[in-house]
């Protein structure tokens, strides 16, 4: 599960420890490329994000990031990803956390814990539909209110519906 | 009355050159930037292409005050009802220069969000292809600008009553 | 009642000669500036500006003027439409109207009759004058209303604020030319730095600065042009004036422009008087005309006003009024006492 | 919205607000109460795009996303792929990515401050200077790729072409002319009453807020955060360059204005070393035609002139990207505007917003 992390400790601290914390809500854990790739459970987002901005020091959320699934064939694979890019200075350690969302699905939104969420919230809102439950102001921020559908799912034509 | 303007007697082509003279030496642009070729309009205005010898200099930021509109960049769906205001607010007699691809066809964006071409929504006068065009081919535009004002007849819109754009 | 031809001559014909002369006066010098303008910032700006029609690109102002003539003219549905006309016509006005006491150069003897170079002279012609070009606010405040505009009522909205603060230092610096010269009227104030040998400029530097700094805020020039403000405001007041009702406020304020160089040379630079007046070895100098002498001194003032709108950044409407009560009120009115005290004692 | 406040749309059409942009404020007389950007103006749907591109084909789109520093986007992009790929690229084409980014920084820099100094009424006099200084480095990258704002001179694999003797005569020449210019500038607006007046202590955002908004690049570095990708993770050797992060300690207008006019001399530092020490060698590896990519994901981020310019790349083992997700700097430096203009007046708003170097091409993709 997790190669040649050992020459990155502060990576493998921060893993383990999120293990032995949420035990239960950590699905799946990847280091690659220099990256550390959590995959957890879409429930607790919101209590591992303020455990790694609290205790952690992770204290910029850099982006986030939608993923549409439905071109992967894979078992039991929700239709959306949602991706926090963390990073933490000074140190300098970078950390994905990884969710897995269905349609129609609303996430907990990460505005209370970083602000720099909101944005970009909305970014994936307005491309891919996702929900997030408890943002101040969930609107489309790039397509004008009166848009149908969501141009980043993999259903949608690149020249749009007339 | 319009016999009279078919044929064009001496004082009112003489009015004519000294009106179009007026015009073409008078260009002021509607500082209005939409993207990457913006930079370069700027550019052009700048000391080292400097527009402002054929008196283009002066930017109107107010639609109200300009005569040229130079679309200069990707127009999008968002903005298309934006600038096509934008036109309309600006006073007859008024030019449209479709400045880079983007604004020309689209270019390279053939996408759901941007507006393919602003020839769609706006007469366009002088198109000048590139991506963007360099500071010399917006002057090159520029000037074929002036030339075509040179030629246009504003007595002819003044007097005749019939091809006249609605009011 | 005999009418004779002299009559007719110095009574009707010259005073109306003037009158149009006066009027035209301050339209060329517009001209004049426009082009002084646009290639006196290029030059400071490392470019060319300007040059293509006429020599020099002297003609340029007469082809914007041309343009902007046959441009449609729009007014807006929404717009207050009798004061949204006379928005423009007040500010040019005001600004042409208040040149008529403006002595343009020294009296000139032709033959026994004595040629003066101004239209009205007035006991008051110094009140009247700054009553009436504090009258072209009420334009822009008209223009900045009626518009039906926010950005054209923000501009108004300063224009007052600006005004209210600036006349208080123009006021107070005004006073001590008065007190200086014993006289409200300009032809009085010009021949005192005559008797005196000097121009005021040099015995009351503090007034004239602050006149300048109040002067240049007064013609919403830059650094305090925060009633235009392009970067703020987009055009400020005159954001939905087209073709040639924007020319008049364009005009209007080159034309304050003049008039406050004007205010400027003859409060403070002696009018029509060559440089040191009275000094004998300097006496060639009396064989210039005083209109030359005036027009190269207002020349200087107004390519100070283009020099300084290339360097400075614009100053916020909150600096803008600090400046005023913190500095310049204070300091012209310790000036006018200083001035005052001075006077009593000589 | 309360009915005592004058709400006023600035743009999408507007003289200040760099790009099609609105911003809906809420005026108290002339002090902003509250700010709300719309964006989307210029949306061009880049990223949907970019899946039916193959990897090499969108390396000119990068151009159009920030047009003021394109050089510094195609890096951004070019390295996640490479990093993703796991490709080794020769010394000499990192050095002249290095040169090439680093003359793109001084650009936006330069054009910055022109930009800056108009927003606060400055009529257009040091953007005249500092846009022909600009056109000095145009050249250069004319005389290299060909093109001058949307160059696409960084290839996947290394960069198109070797720089030669005159190229490195030009960019000295320029280098020179650069501080000469700066120096200019410096005497005109550094200790301008009128600018202090305009910028000091307007704008203000301290660094914890500046960290908790994810503020990046020079804005960031203002605040007093010292935080610069190129030193603190090294990409394309600049661990091998010696020069400073400078921060400021306000973190206001006028501090980022500092904080920049350093970079400047700093990045001038840096192509100094850089053309000394010009290693020989390839100038490109061996990169496959028809590129496909294994699959995996990555993000990679650099220290573009705006701020921490980062891609997502999420590959499916075809020519083309599964996604590819950008993380622009002025996205999340505008998203702080509102917080920082509170309070301030209306004339402050153009400026902050200047002061932040933000461009809708990057925010709107």
């Amino acid at each position: 599960m997790i190669d040649q992390i050992s020459k990155y400790p502060a990576l493998e601290n921060i893993f383990s420890s999120l293990q032995s914390v949420f035990k239960d809500s950590i699905i799946e854990g990847r280091f690659e490329k220099e990256e550390l790739s959590v995959k957890v459970k879409k429930e607790s987002i919101l209590l591992i994000l303020k455990f790694l901005r609290d205790e952690k020091g992770f204290n910029a959320l850099s982006d986030m990031i939608g993923l549409d699934n439905s071109s992967v064939n894979k078992e039991g694979q929700k239709r959306f990803s949602v991706l926090y890019q963390l990073y933490r200075f000074p140190g300098f350690e970078r950390i994905r956390i990884v969710i897995d969302v269905d349609e129609n699905d609303p996430v907990d939104s990460a505005y209370p814990v970083y602000k720099s969420a909101d944005w970009a919230e909305r970014e994936i809102f307005d491309m891919f539909g996702i929900n997030f439950s408890g943002h101040p102001n969930l609107r489309r921020i790039y397509m004008p209110d009166n848009f149908d559908g969501y141009p980043l799912r993999k259903d949608f034509p690149l020249e749009g519906r007339q | 009355m319009a016999d009279i303007i078919e044929k064009q007697p001496f004082v009112l082509a003489r009015l004519d050159e000294l009106i179009t003279w007026g015009q073409k030496n008078s260009i002021w642009p509607f500082g209005s930037g939409l993207a990457c070729c913006a930079i370069e309009m700027i550019s052009t205005l700048m000391a080292r292409y400097d527009i402002s010898r054929f008196g283009m200099e002066v930017m109107r930021p107010s639609p109200r005050q300009a005569d040229l509109f130079i679309v200069a960049g990707t127009v999008t769906k968002k903005m298309a009802p934006v600038v096509r205001r934008l036109w309309e607010q600006m006073p007859d007699p008024k030019w449209v220069v479709a400045m880079g691809n983007c604004a020309i066809s689209g270019g390279p964006f053939p996408t759901y969000a941007v507006l393919q071409g602003v020839d769609k929504i706006l007469p366009v006068d002088v198109y000048i292809s590139g991506c963007p065009p360099t500071p010399q081919g917006l002057l090159h535009g520029l000037l074929m600008l002036r030339d075509k004002v040179g030629r246009e007849h504003p007595t002819k819109e003044i007097f005749s009553v019939h091809d006249r754009p609605n009011k | 009642m005999n009418i004779d031809i002299d009559t007719i001559i110095f009574d009707v014909l010259i005073p109306v000669i003037k009158i149009i002369v006066m009027i035209l006066f301050p339209m060329i010098m517009v001209m004049v500036m426009l082009w002084v303008e646009r290639r006196g910032i290029a030059f400071l700006q490392e470019r060319l500006g300007p040059n293509r029609v006429g020599f020099q690109g002297i003609l340029q102002p007469i082809a914007d003027t041309i343009k902007m003539l046959f441009k449609e003219d729009i007014i807006q549905r929404q717009s207050d439409k009798l004061i949204f006309n006379i928005a423009p016509v007040v500010v040019l006005a005001t600004s042409l109207l208040a040149f008529c006491f403006i002595p343009v150069g020294m009296t000139m003897s032709i033959g026994s009759y004595n040629l003066t170079f101004w239209v009205a002279e007035s006991p008051v012609g110094l009140l009247i004058t700054l009553g009436i070009s504090s009258l072209s606010v009420l334009g822009i405040v008209f223009a900045g209303w009626a518009s039906n505009s926010k950005y054209s009522l923000l501009g108004g909205l300063r224009s007052v604020v600006q005004l209210l603060s600036y006349e208080i230092p123009i006021g107070l610096t005004v006073l001590t030319v008065v007190l200086a010269s014993g006289s409200m009227n300009f032809i009085d104030i010009v021949n005192k730095q005559n008797e005196m040998g000097i121009w005021f400029a040099f015995m009351m530097p503090v007034s004239c600065v602050v006149f300048w700094i109040a002067a240049m805020a007064e013609c919403n020039r830059s650094p305090f042009d925060i009633v235009e403000a392009d970067s703020e405001l987009v055009a400020g007041f005159h954001t939905e004036y087209s073709g040639i009702k924007f020319g008049y406020f364009f005009m209007a304020e080159y034309a304050h422009m003049v008039l406050v160089s004007s205010l400027m040379v003859v409060f403070f630079f002696g009018g029509g008087l060559p440089i040191f007046p009275n000094v004998e070895f300097l006496w060639f100098l009396h064989y210039i005309p005083g209109f030359v002498w005036y027009f190269i001194k207002i020349m200087f003032f107004l390519y100070l006003f283009v020099w300084i709108r290339g360097t400075f950044p614009r100053y916020r409407f909150d600096g803008l009024i600090r400046l005023v009560w913190k500095w310049l009120v204070p300091l012209s009115l310790l000036n006018l006492i200083v001035v005052a005290i001075i006077r009593m004692i000589v | 919205m309360d009915s005592k406040f004058l709400e006023i749309n600035m743009g999408p059409q507007h003289p200040s607000t760099h790009g099609v942009l609105n911003l809906k404020l809420s005026l108290d007389n002339e002090v902003v109460v509250k700010v709300e950007p719309n964006l989307g103006y210029l949306h061009r749907g880049m990223e949907k795009l970019w899946e039916n591109r193959t990897y090499a084909q969108v390396v000119p789109f990068t151009d159009r996303l920030d047009y003021f520093c394109a050089i510094s986007n195609n890096l951004g992009y070019v390295l996640a792929v490479e990093k993703l790929m796991g490709l080794e690229i020769p010394k000499r084409a990192q050095y002249i990515r290095v040169i090439l980014t680093e003359i793109q920084r001084i650009v936006n820099h330069i054009g910055w401050l022109g930009f800056v100094t108009n927003d606060a009424g400055a009529y257009y006099t040091i953007n005249f200077y500092t846009f022909e200084e600009r056109e000095e480095y145009l050249e250069i990258f004319e005389e290299y790729v060909g093109a001058r704002l949307t160059i696409n001179a960084i290839r996947i694999g290394g960069v198109p072409f070797d720089i030669d003797d005159k190229l490195i005569s030009m960019i000295e020449k320029a280098l020179v002319e650069t501080e000469k210019k700066i120096k200019d500038i410096d005497k005109i607006v550094t200790r301008n009453r009128i600018w202090l007046h305009r910028t000091k202590g307007v704008g203000v955002f301290s660094a914890e807020d500046a960290v908790q908004f994810g503020l990046t690049g020079p804005a960031l570095r203002a605040s007093g955060v010292k935080w610069d990708i190129r030193k603190d993770i090294p990409y394309s050797s600049y661990d091998e360059f010696d020069f400073d992060v400078p921060t400021g300690t306000a973190g206001d207008i006028y501090d980022r204005y500092l904080v920049r006019v350093e970079e400047i001399k700093q990045s001038m530092r840096i192509i100094r070393q850089a053309i000394k020490n010009l290693p020989s060698g390839e100038i490109a590896a061996k990169v496959p035609k028809v590129l496909k990519i294994p699959e995996g994901e990555i993000f990679h981020s650099i220290e573009a002139p705006k701020g921490e310019l980062g891609f997502y790349i999420k590959s499916n083992g075809t020519d083309k990207p599964e996604r590819v997700k950008m993380k622009s700097p002025s996205f999340i430096n505008m998203q702080s505007l509102e917080s920082m203009c509170k309070g301030n007046m209306l004339a402050d708003v153009v400026v902050i917003l200047g002061s932040l170097d933000v461009l809708l091409g990057e925010i709107d993709k």
